[in-house]
């Protein structure tokens, strides 16, 4: 274990666990639940942190670590847990795992969500493996006595994750399904309108592909509430240093940034984040964010 | 050289054109930022020193995203030279660094000559810089945007410019570009021009297609290629290099991943040696290949450091 | 381009400056020998073309050993064109390819500009022969053995000398280094010399040494880096010559190991794809490709393989 | 499983098999003994073989295919019995496998050992692993009526290979190790000429390191006896395509040419094997080498 904590308390920074143990890892519908032994990362850890998972051993071609959403950690046997889909060749190598084996994990990194002290009335909107980190956040935020709804969508019943889970943590739950395989046929941002209107929500959390964020950003701030979604872009390093995950956000002072979503984010206000740039696809970023100006010249 | 030696007796000090550092391990700019993000995963002060992302004139936003795809044992990266400007860097930066006790080589690029020979004027007398490492690898605004680094001419003009802009005690090193038919004709250049040194290799240019959208997979199309991939082509360079200009000192890098790596730079030639990429993957790689490189020469029987330093060429 | 297709039905065959072939997929040269090996494993009137290691005049011992080291992702080789020499080839290995009705891209590589020339006159009106690589990454005897591939007058010298020695009927293609500063520039100067089509990339020069003799792992010391590793700058390379020569066809070469790979070099504007080291890990490498790239044309939904020739500049 | 044979018989090259089953996988003294399923295979294979099997499976920085004596062969089973030892990165990949996994290996390749087809006496020799092959062939010409006695030689105790089946399957066996840890202290190569004497052997095979064998094949040599000597070239490729694995060899003509030890060997005439210029490290071939004069010019 590396991290430079001061004997006694953790220090606030991530940990690098080079062989945390595989304890279980499971099929979930169309997911695989991983448990890993990480001794340190779960007492840091809060609703909306990542970590990031070295694949394919010493000698692999797959230089890159994973970034992979908390699901819940138990500070007790000291574990982390993660839900994640097989995408590629990284995703199939930690599918092949067998407890016993050892992974090399950095964590928790990240920006979590944002929780309120008071209470406050809520909807968790996620998209497919996107829920993972929403039920953890959903019993703080009962905990601290606000009403909680969540929307959980996927393309098909079997990409959704925890629809039994998300019943035992929220008041109430919707479920969606683009084919209508369960839940209603259509998108989570759906029944969002009406949700958070039913329930009087003055936050909507989300976690998802960037198309469901930002609609569902758009209606958070049509309804004038705040929106804090968990972004998912390609990161080389996880903790700051290479500016690969950046994402346009405007800041306090109203200027546009790039920004690191691996430090900064992965979760940000919605209304921050400047999903028209996003969306664009022209190569050249607008004047309006800072140093673009300088890119221009060369 | 010859039996196993206690790993904590060996001598891992080396000169850089006058510049000692404690060890030859320093951070590959680009990859470790200002250090303070590594600062969280180990003591930035216990490395040789930290070469800080090149830094420009103004601030700039980078380049679209995406910036980055995986390849096999290495990637792409097309950041654009994000940062915040030199302004910012100096207040916040440097300081950071200083107090750490850390030993900064700052990294500095510019679309012009004027740029890069302001930067240097601008960092005179910053108490933890040690070096300046000139990134001559950017586009050259006079020039069609052609790279500084391909040219012998417009490298030689950058370097003699930061050379005169630099305080005079802090050594330079010029940063190559491998894309190019002549390295040593660069090299010869750079030193020719008064570059005191040269770190080796920047990345190689290289380029991904999605296959699923059958578009380039970076915004900007074309990206530096580093990792594990390109160690073979640094090692190269290292080697030419440090046969045509033995008394000149080389920051080697290119795919460095542990210590083994680091060393097989300096039998090659390299007087230092950076971590790139590799943080990536370990974010302790720099501490983490310092020690398997104590251990290496503990192992080999080899007290000082300096004594493998272009060893490769005269065994 | 829509739906899924059924793989059976996409039309492979593709056009290399006049010349028709089944289907993009060919060996690379130096990783196939003349074929006879692989036919151990497939059939290789199967693929595209066979393209045959670089013959020369005489018999060529090739460098002493060690001539190859295992890098991550990639491999370095400095055999040195070992080979029987032109007569010999001619007796046993052409008369074989054409036996099983393979269709041959022979490989030629000389020392100087008249070399090459004969090379290609001796190839007059051999039946299996379809085409000719230049191999322009070997040292020019007359210019202290810098490589023809890394001058553009050099170059063009070797390309119209074989362009005029050679069957009018057979395309000429010029087999170009990465190693330089403008690819581009090179790539223009062989076809202003008459080449047909272009070929690229040959390896990145390398090497490796070996940390425990502390000495090059190679005899020869430098050596040529193959592989995936090498894979975003063969892409590069591929992209920036269709980029600027959209009308020459391009064999496209370097890391490719999987159908994938070869769509993403078609992506990039080449209209075949050679497999080399790929077959060092699976000798039937170029035969798995083939069927990998008609299942992933099919289903893009892709019918003819030439539409994606170039695509992704297009997109 | 790829390969070209006609449907019935099995055609004489060798074969794929993509997914070879691992069967066994078992320390054996400083090695590992490794059984693979490997249909075909066996009954294409004679002593002296090799096999090369793919490491790291397919995301994996190593390229390059590994080369094995095979020690043993069961055709009914359809199995292959490697021994290995753990050098780098890839026999650790292959140590780590576990029964039920599966390795691509292609063989059989290269020369097997001459074995003529009259009763022939004969002193087998070798190092460390180099035993591997040694066992079949000693069985193959005792069966034809030859007196087989073996040498097992090693840096220690630990690193030699199979002394106890050597016991069973030759009429005498010596051991020796650089430590004196088992048999006698020292060479191989020390016991050899009076044990040649001694049984009047007519040939001496060898498996070892590239010294051993070069002392080997000169005792032999001195004794005016043939020696058949299995060489362990660093291959690229392991199938004849590459020309990575060359040494220098003299043909039936009396010329030397580089001649590839994958296809051409690994078994050659230990007299004909130009031991001097592989020891020679100028990086210059001699002229008497096939084709060195004319790399002279370039
Ligand atoms: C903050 C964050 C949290 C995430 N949480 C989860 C989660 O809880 N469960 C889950 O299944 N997945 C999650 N992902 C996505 C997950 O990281 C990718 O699916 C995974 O990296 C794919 O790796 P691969 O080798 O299988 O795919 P490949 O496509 O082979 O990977 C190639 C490269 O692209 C990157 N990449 C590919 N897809 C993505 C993606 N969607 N997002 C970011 N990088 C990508 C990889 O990291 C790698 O560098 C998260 C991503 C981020 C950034
Ligand atoms: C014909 C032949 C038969 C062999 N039989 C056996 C055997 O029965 N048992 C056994 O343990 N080993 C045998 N070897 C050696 C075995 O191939 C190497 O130990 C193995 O390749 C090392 O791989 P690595 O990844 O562990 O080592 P690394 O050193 O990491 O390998 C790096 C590269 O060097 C090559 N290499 C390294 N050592 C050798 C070597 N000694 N010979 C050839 N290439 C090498 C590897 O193949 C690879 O390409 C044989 C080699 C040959 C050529
Ligand atoms: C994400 C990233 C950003 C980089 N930024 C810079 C830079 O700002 N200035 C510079 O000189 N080199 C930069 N480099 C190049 C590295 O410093 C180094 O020369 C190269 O990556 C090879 O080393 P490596 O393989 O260890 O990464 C960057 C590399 C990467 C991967
Ligand atoms: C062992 C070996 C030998 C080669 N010999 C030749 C050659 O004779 N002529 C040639 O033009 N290229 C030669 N090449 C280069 C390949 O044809 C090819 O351009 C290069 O290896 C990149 O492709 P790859 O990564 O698929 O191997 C050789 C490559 C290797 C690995
Ligand atoms: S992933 Fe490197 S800065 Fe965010
Ligand atoms: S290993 Fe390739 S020819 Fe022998």
């Amino acid at each position: 274990m590396s991290g430079r904590g001061t004997a006694g308390r953790p220090a606030p920074g991530p940990l690098q666990i080079r062989d945390a143990e595989v304890l279980r890892l499971e099929p979930a519908g169309a997911y695989h639940a991983l448990t890993l032994r990480a001794p340190g990362i779960p007492e840091r850890t809060r609703p909306g942190h990542f970590v990031a998972l070295a694949v394919g051993g010493e000698r692999s071609a797959m230089l890159l670590r994973r970034a992979f959403s908390v699901h819940r950690v138990r500070p007790a046997e000291q574990t982390v847990d993660i839900v994640f889909a097989v995408h590629g060749a990284g995703t199939a190598w930690l599918a092949a795992r067998r407890p016993g084996d050892t992974v090399d994990v950095v964590g928790p990194l990240g920006q979590p969500f944002r929780v309120p002290e008071e209470a406050t009335d809520a909807v968790l909107v996620a998209g497919g493996y996107g829920s993972a980190p929403m039920f953890v956040l959903a019993e703080r935020l009962a905990a601290r006595g606000g009403r909680v709804a969540m929307v959980l969508g996927a393309a098909t019943a079997a990409r959704l994750f925890g629809v039994a889970e998300a019943r035992r943590v929220a008041d109430e739950v919707m479920v969606t399904t683009d084919d209508g395989s369960a839940g209603e046929r259509g998108l989570v941002t759906d029944p969002l309108p009406a949700l958070i209107d039913r329930i009087g929500a003055r936050l909507v959390y989300a976690c998802g592909p960037m198309g469901m964020l930002r609609a569902v950003a758009r209606v958070a701030r049509s309804r004038g509430i705040e929106s804090q979604c968990a972004v998912e872009e390609a990161m080389a390093c996880g903790i700051g240093v290479c500016m690969t995950c950046v994402l346009p956000v405007v800041g306090e002072d109203g200027v546009t940034r790039m920004t690191r979503s691996c430090v900064d984010g992965p979760v940000f206000d919605g209304a921050r984040v400047r999903w028209d740039i996003l969306a664009d696809r022209t190569g050249v970023l607008p004047d309006d964010v800072l140093g673009a100006d300088a890119m221009r010249a060369h | 050289m010859g039996t196993t030696l206690d790993p904590g007796a060996v001598d891992l000090a080396v000169d850089l054109a006058g510049l000692r550092l404690p060890n030859p391990i320093t951070t590959a700019s680009g990859c470790a930022a200002a250090g303070r993000e590594l600062g969280q995963f180990f003591d930035v002060a216990e490395i040789g020193a930290v070469v800080t992302k090149s830094i420009m004139g103004r601030p700039r936003s980078g380049r679209p995203t995406p910036r980055m795809a995986e390849t096999p044992s290495g990637m792409l990266n097309s950041i654009g030279l994000q940062g915040p400007g030199i302004d910012a860097f100096l207040e916040k930066d440097l300081p950071w660094l200083a107090a750490q006790g850390a030993r900064a080589i700052v990294s500095i690029a510019g679309g012009t000559v004027e740029e890069f020979a302001e930067l240097a004027v601008r960092l005179r007398g910053q108490e933890p810089v040690v070096a300046l490492e000139v990134n001559i690898s950017c586009p050259n605004v006079a020039n069609r945007g052609q790279v500084f680094a391909c040219d012998p001419g417009a490298a030689a003009d950058v370097v003699a410019a930061v050379r005169a802009g630099a305080d005079p005690a802090v050594p330079v090193f010029a940063k190559l570009s491998p894309d190019v038919t002549d390295i040593v004709a660069i090299a010869r250049a750079c030193v020719d021009a008064g570059a005191d040194g040269l770190s080796l290799i920047n990345t190689l240019l290289g380029m991904a297609i999605d296959t699923d959208t059958m578009r380039p997979v970076l915004a900007n199309h074309t990206g530096g290629l580093s990792g594990p991939a390109i160690k073979p082509v640094a090692v190269r360079c290292v080697w030419q290099v440090h046969a045509a200009l033995p008394h000149v000192p080389i920051i080697g890098m290119g795919g460095v991943r542990t210590g083994l790596d680091a060393l097989e730079l300096m039998l090659a030639g390299a007087s230092a040696v950076s971590v790139g990429t590799a943080i990536f993957n370990d974010p302790s790689a720099p501490v983490r290949v310092l020690a398997e490189l104590r251990q290496a020469l503990a192992e080999r029987g080899i007290a000082k450091a300096v004594e493998v330093i272009g060893l490769a060429h005269r065994r």
